[in-house]
């Protein structure tokens, strides 16, 4: 027996657990491939040119991340669509 | 079973997730090879990470095939 | 007190789980290194050599599996063996 | 509750452990790029990984700074 | 007891075939390096594969004895 | 209520979990970038000279990791430091 009040809990903490595994597997991904791109040989502090670099390929790397989401999410839809199709 | 539902929705929503960052790291080192000038994509990029995604699943569709044709006979 | 049928059926799921596992695991290698390899540059489609390439790559691919497991368990059973030896 | 400490302290030993060794993986190869003739670190090999380490550490601060000023606007 | 027998087995199975495949990915960089030409390994692909996998296995096991002869001492 | 002698068995048994995981971790990236680095063609045996290089990375690689760790809890103890004055 569950009261509306115990799901709605179940539910915001299920939701809140994915938002947080996808913001931290998002800031890995940022940091591996921003570090990389723009920081080849670690100086004794972060440059001017490379600081702008880490917030401008921040921004790109979440772009990029959206556009692939995107394209992913529409062929997975493709793909089903092809199935049942193939299934008349 | 409502519960059951939205559990299911999440776990898919949680895998289209994990792989979307999967494909992001694999996508970005074919695709933004020079160096960073600003923030946005520019034209190319974007259509390299499009198709990047697209032949990426082309790849992994005819992989399952072939491999579900070959019933596992190797190993 | 297991009966002979639930045992049967327990060995069959770890079987399968198993052989699973490894199948998923053999498609991201194969996925993996013959994207890699194939696709340097992702086009609008897969072109016929792309296409071709990818077949190919994911037989050798199985086949160096094949030759890598082959090696890996003759060296293990060898350092079994001198082990034993040692020990006498 | 003794233990309870405990078992927060070994976490956050734990936690900085396997850090230590990602950004070693990472750290090595930015700065030991020539062939090893010795088992000592030399001087540039020893302050490329205290800056790869730092600088690993600022790019990582400045992220998280700004994703939370944007709130997850983005997705 | 015989199940636990069989569980035994199937661990072991286990860790050897994903043992199996990061050697592959990490030969398979070191040893088919040229344009793929067909579905066969070459002679010069298989004896590389074998090799790597033999060699990392040295590797392997010295490294496992000199970090038991030093006995932790490092860290 | 636990006695004495049951919580030093739990201490025991997580330091050792823990300087396992640590052990296996640190043998990992040893073989991956010590064999990365010194056998860039595998042949028959391990020459004379790989051999010399496999000993010296591994102590290399444990002074990397040591000179990893040192200037990360550093960095953590800074950061903390920072928030603390920030906080007043």
């Amino acid at each position: 027996m569950e009261s509306e009040g115990v799901k709605q809990a179940i539910i915001r903490q299920a939701r809140e657990a994915n938002s947080q595994s996808n913001a931290r597997l998002l800031i890995e991904g940022i940091n591996n491939s921003c570090f990389d791109k723009c920081v080849p040989k670690p100086g004794s502090s972060l440059s001017n040119s490379e600081n702008a670099c880490v917030v401008q390929c921040m921004e790109k790397y979440i772009a990029a991340w959206n556009e692939v989401n995107r394209t992913y999410i529409r062929r997975i839809q493709q793909e089903v669509g092809n199935q049942q199709i193939g299934n008349h | 079973a409502e519960l059951r539902q939205f559990f299911a929705n999440e776990e898919q929503k949680t895998k289209i997730q994990s792989q979307t960052h999967a494909l992001t790291e694999l996508c970005w080192k074919k695709c933004v090879t020079s160096n960073i000038k600003n923030g946005a994509l520019d034209k190319n990029e974007q259509s390299c990470l499009a198709n990047c995604v697209d032949r990426f699943m082309d790849v992994n569709i005819a992989t399952m095939r072939a491999l579900a044709a070959m019933g596992g006979r190797q190993h």
